[in-house]
């Protein structure tokens, strides 16, 4: 496929996906509390409604910041995705995609919290606090696991040649190697992190700090927000499924012919994970503490990554 | 009378820390209150507390109303307990006239007293873990706790607000159908309040309420807490034992009161699981022994209101949350000449400022939740503040110093 | 220490029909309302004898005297103890089973 | 701008795509004006599973900010006056109020009190009454659904 092409019809494919996807985490995870749930299309009717809800500025709000950064946090997102599932598609890409994928979505977060930070309200401001303490526990962890890629076995950090990689072996990443798979639970751990839900939603609590920074937007820019969290969570989630899962690559060169097979394995793959790595901790767990979550980040996480760069560099 | 107050060291403290509004609007709190939280990064190192939020001045009220009407206003001070403030209310005014209920009313009163206790801690555990995030086990504590509303309504007809007390006796008899699903019901929520009382001790939850919101033993008798927080710091306090009432004189041996010694969060909790399976195990007895006879006298309760003569009676009550206390006044002719309501909240309130000082922000809502906050009897104008390096003791003139200068800042 | 112990509940429940009653999405589905329920009241002019008594037991003034001897009720401002129900000589007022007293306008809620 | 532009498209194009969003999104703030905690554990518990509000979309909101329906209860006291119409100002346009029970209805019994200040509808537009003391969960899960849809249709 014509990477343009690709390009710009992953653009509403993300959106709807994503959107999609948390239709479906919200209602299994209603359905895991006995009870029925709203529609999975339940995110696309809050966006149509927060869209054209009225736009109120806090007075204490640096205006510019505050309107700017949701937009900035969802184009981020959005491009992040976009690269990711447009490269998967068209197989072509840029050198260290991978690394531009990662980059983007944190910084969707960041400007998120900015943005929060920017509303002057006194529970953005611990929110920002706390999202900083959990960035720096998750993101350094998810940066070891990718980068140890490039010095695994694929030693490459670009979306399409780990994928043509895996497909070469015949074998999803994560069982090709010990060093891949450490990483690959790395990153699996870490998405309930960045995607903030329970146990680890500390940033947004809402019994805590009342969304943390998010407390002060809404209408439009809560939309935007929203946006930003559905792709950001989806991103995360595909990305472990294409790099580390590529369940199609044991089709062999099918996968790179039948693309539409394999997409939709890797969207099955994906959902699968948010169900695993979102869904059911926030069913089941209560949320931690800072200091707690911190400590499990860089106990556990931490360590695996540390683990994956030695025995990739090793090379096991 | 305040302390010399160090305005340096108190100008250099306010700029180091952040004050959070901890409130009187907030997620977790289903009612109104205002804890003004002074924060150090994440440690909570003051608090101060307004109330009043919900304050309507019933008291004045029904000092203007006849003593029915009172009756039904006050079982409004409070959806979750209004069973124990109209038995509270109805004992002091049975004193008075000196009418004495048939044992079958009394044994009502009792069951319903003891069903709105489980269900009263059903609601908090499920509270408890809304407030550590927990949701699953919120929506699977309120699932349970629906059917025992379904009870209420099928024997008193509504869900929250009983009706049950009249001057004299009970307004709703049980037919023998009732008696086999309260009896049924038993059943499934002891199965229910034993796995509730395992999930507790998940891990997660375990890391969130152990070791919290420490109440000691001292502070506990000093602040003269009551209730399941007094009997969680191991203050060996129940009146339904101590200054048995209604039924409980007959049923002393089939409870016994519970109580921990952890003093923390988890152990207030605790106490009221375990209270949960003693409410059963009275709600069995009374099942079982239930006496025959009439609910309530012959004559109408106008009649019955009017016999009460000028008089005056404290009567006690030990509410879900504790002690619930009444003093009642009558004047004679059917009105009240003063009501005076001391509700086990209000002692309790005072106890949360040694558990929260030195615990981190995340752990407000839990800590405030352990204490059951439930804060429609207690908002009055009161403000309790200490200023920090002062003695502990929450001496009267202190609070009126605070009261006045509120007002006058007004 | 354990965690997840409410796993096993959760996936369980993720199979078998929610608790949820449907209300208002399927028609006719409701908890059922028992017998006793206290809901709006029903008033019965012609067995009225205007003794008032109901209205000086009403502990939040909804029912108010009319000219021809009768009563009114102000349904905005019941709380449904049944306290008029219960004193009322000629069981003139009832209590029905009809929990929804929902409405935009409260005008149209006096009784009769 | 993007967000004109795409606010503009929409209101030329989708109008009853719109209405439909706002009537199946109706997410809920709770403020309590000095009721008993009855109609607020009611609130509560039609949330619960058995009721499940959240089928018809609603969340309960800790923010106003975020809120599209604002339930009130309790006769609203001196105190929470001032918060009232403060909550009531931060919810966005379009919003709808609902009072919940009987005193935020109508005040009663506590009306006469120098404490209260209600009915809520003294201070601010109400939409629809749920009576009830409390009304059931049933009662006020359709007290919201017709609110929804009177209003934002
Ligand atoms: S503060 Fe006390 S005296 Fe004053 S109105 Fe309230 S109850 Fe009455
Ligand atoms: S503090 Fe509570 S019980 Fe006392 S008068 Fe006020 S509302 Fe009534
Ligand atoms: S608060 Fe009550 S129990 Fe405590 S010392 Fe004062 S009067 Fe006694
Ligand atoms: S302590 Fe007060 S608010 Fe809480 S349940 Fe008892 S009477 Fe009600
Ligand atoms: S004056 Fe006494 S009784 Fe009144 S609020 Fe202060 S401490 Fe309580
Ligand atoms: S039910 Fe109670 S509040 Fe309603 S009219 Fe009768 S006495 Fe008055
Ligand atoms: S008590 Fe009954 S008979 Fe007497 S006025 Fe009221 S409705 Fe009429
Ligand atoms: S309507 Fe009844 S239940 Fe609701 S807050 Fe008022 S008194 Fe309480």
């Amino acid at each position: 496929m014509d990477a343009a092409v690709a390009f710009i019809t992953s653009f509403p494919l993300v959106l709807v996906v994503s959107l999609l996807f948390e239709g479906i985490d919200r209602k299994i995870h209603a359905r895991m509390q006995k009870r029925i749930g709203p529609p999975i299309i339940q995110p696309f009717y809050d966006l149509i409604k927060l869209f054209n809800k009225e736009r109120i500025i806090p007075v204490t709000a640096s205006t510019r910041v505050f309107e700017i950064m949701p937009m900035i946090a969802a184009a981020a997102s959005i491009l992040g995705a976009s690269i990711l599932l447009s490269n998967t598609l068209s197989g072509l890409g840029m050198i260290g995609d991978l690394i531009l994928v990662m980059y983007l979505l944190a910084m969707s977060s960041i400007a998120l919290m900015v943005g929060g930070l920017a509303s002057g309200n006194p529970y953005a401001a611990i929110g920002f606090s706390r999202k900083m303490s959990m960035m720096i526990a998750y993101e350094i962890p998810m940066f070891i696991a990718i980068i140890s890629v490039a010095f695994g076995p694929p030693a490459v950090l670009t979306i399409d040649r780990v994928i043509k990689f895996q497909i070469s072996t015949r074998l999803p990443l994560a069982v090709s190697s010990l060093s891949m798979a450490s990483a690959a639970a790395t990153l699996l751990l870490c998405i309930p992190a960045a995607a903030s839900v329970v146990p680890f939603d500390i940033p947004e609590a809402k019994t805590e700090i009342i969304y943390g920074f998010l407390i002060e937007y809404g209408g439009p820019y809560l939309a935007l927000a929203k946006i930003a969290k559905a792709v950001s969570n989806f991103t995360l989630t595909l990305l472990v499924s294409v790099v580390f899962l590529y369940i199609p690559s044991l089709l062999g060169e099918e996968a790179l012919i039948n693309l539409g097979i394999s997409l939709s394995i890797c969207l099955a793959v994906s959902l699968l994970i948010m169900f695993a790595t979102i869904t059911v901790p926030r069913t089941i767990f209560a949320r931690l503490k800072i200091g707690q979550a911190f400590k499990f980040y860089w106990m556990l996480p931490l360590a695996l990554s540390i683990l994956s760069i030695i025995l990739s560099v090793i090379g096991l | 009378m305040t302390a010399e107050r160090d305005v340096e060291r108190e100008v250099e403290v306010e700029y180091t820390r952040l004050r959070i509004p901890f409130g009187p609007i907030h997620p977790a709190l289903k009612e109104p209150v205002l804890l003004r939280v002074s924060v150090r990064g994440e440690e909570v190192v003051d608090v101060d507390m307004a109330l009043g939020h919900v304050h309507r001045g019933i008291e004045l009220l029904a000092e203007g109303r006849n003593l029915i009407q009172t009756l039904y206003l006050i079982e409004r001070i409070c959806g979750i307990c209004s069973h124990s403030h109209t038995t509270c209310f109805i004992q002091a005014l049975e004193e008075i006239g000196g009418i004495t209920p048939s044992k079958r009313a009394l044994y009502l009163r009792t069951l319903i007293f003891e069903m709105e206790r489980i269900h009263s801690h059903l609601l908090l555990l499920g509270v408890i873990a809304y407030e550590i995030g927990f949701d699953t086990l919120f929506m699977f504590t309120w699932h349970v706790r629906e059917k025992i509303l379904d009870l209420f309504e099928k024997i008193t007809g509504n869900r929250i607000h009983h009706a049950m007390n009249t001057i004299g006796g009970v307004r709703w008899d049980l037919t023998p159908r009732m008696v086999e699903e309260i009896d049924a019901y038993m059943r499934e929520v002891e199965k229910s309040v034993k796995y509730i009382h395992n999930v507790f001790m998940d891990g997660t939850v375990e890391k969130r309420v152990c070791g919290l919101g420490v109440l000691s033993y001292d502070d506990a008798v000093k602040l003269c807490v009551v209730g399941p927080t007094a009997r969680g710091s191991g203050v060996d306090i129940d009146v339904r034992r101590d200054h048995p009432y209604a039924a409980y004189d007959e049923l002393k041996r089939d409870f016994s009161v519970v109580v921990e010694r952890g003093c923390d969060v988890y152990a207030r909790t605790e106490v009221r699981i375990l209270e949960i399976f003693e409410s059963i195990n009275i709600i069995r007895a009374i099942l079982d022994r239930l006496p025959d006879g009439p609910i309530r006298p012959k004559e109408n309760v106008f009649r019955l209101m009017r016999g009460i003569p000028e008089g005056e009676a404290i009567s006690l009550v030990e509410a879900p949350r504790g002690e619930l206390l009444y003093f009642v006044k009558t004047d004679g002719s059917g009105g009240l000449k003063r009501l005076k309501v001391r509700t086990p909240t209000f002692s309790n309130l005072i106890g949360l400022k040694p558990m929260l000082i030195g615990c981190e922000i995340a752990d407000v809502p839990v800590i405030v939740a352990s204490i059951d906050p439930c804060l429609s009897c207690t908002n009055r104008l009161i403000v309790i503040d200490q200023e920090r390096g002062e003695s502990n003791v929450i001496d009267v003139d202190s609070l009126r110093h605070r009261v006045r200068r509120r007002w006058m800042r007004q | 220490m354990k965690f997840g112990k409410m796993l096993r509940d959760a996936l369980r429940s993720l199979f078998r029909k929610p608790v949820t009653v449907e209300y208002l999405t399927k028609p006719g589905r409701m908890v059922p309302v028992s017998e006793r329920f206290r809901g709006r009241l029903t008033y019965d002019r012609d067995a009225c004898i205007g003794c008032l008594l109901c209205v000086r037991v009403c502990p939040s003034g909804v029912i108010a005297s009319t000219e021809d001897m009768k009563v009114a009720f102000n349904i905005s401002r019941c709380i449904l103890c049944g306290q008029c129900a219960e004193i009322c000589p000629k069981e003139a007022i009832k209590l029905s089973t009809q929990f929804e007293i929902i409405t935009g306008n409260k005008n149209g809620l006096i009784l009769k | 701008m993007v967000i004109c532009m795409f606010r503009l498209s929409c209101k030329s194009m989708m109008f009853r795509v719109i209405s439909k969003g706002r009537v199946k999104s109706p997410w809920i703030f709770h403020l309590n004006t000095g009721s008993c905690n009855g109609c607020d554990i009611e609130i509560v518990a039609a949330f619960a599973p058995r009721y499940d509000l959240e089928r018809f979309g609603c969340l309960l909101v800790g923010s106003p900010r975020h809120a599209d329906v604002l339930l009130v209860t309790g006769p609203v006291t001196r105190q929470m006056l001032p918060r009232l119409i403060r909550v009531y100002e931060q919810i966005p346009e379009p919003k709808v109020v609902v009072a919940v029970g009987t005193c935020a209805s109508s005040g009663s019994p506590f009306l006469g009190s120098e404490m209260v200040e209600g009915p809520v509808d003294r201070i601010i537009p109400v939409d629809v009454y749920v009576i009830g003391c409390p009304p059931r969960p049933e009662a006020i899960v359709k007290g919201v659904v017709t609110a929804v849809k009177s209003k934002f249709r």
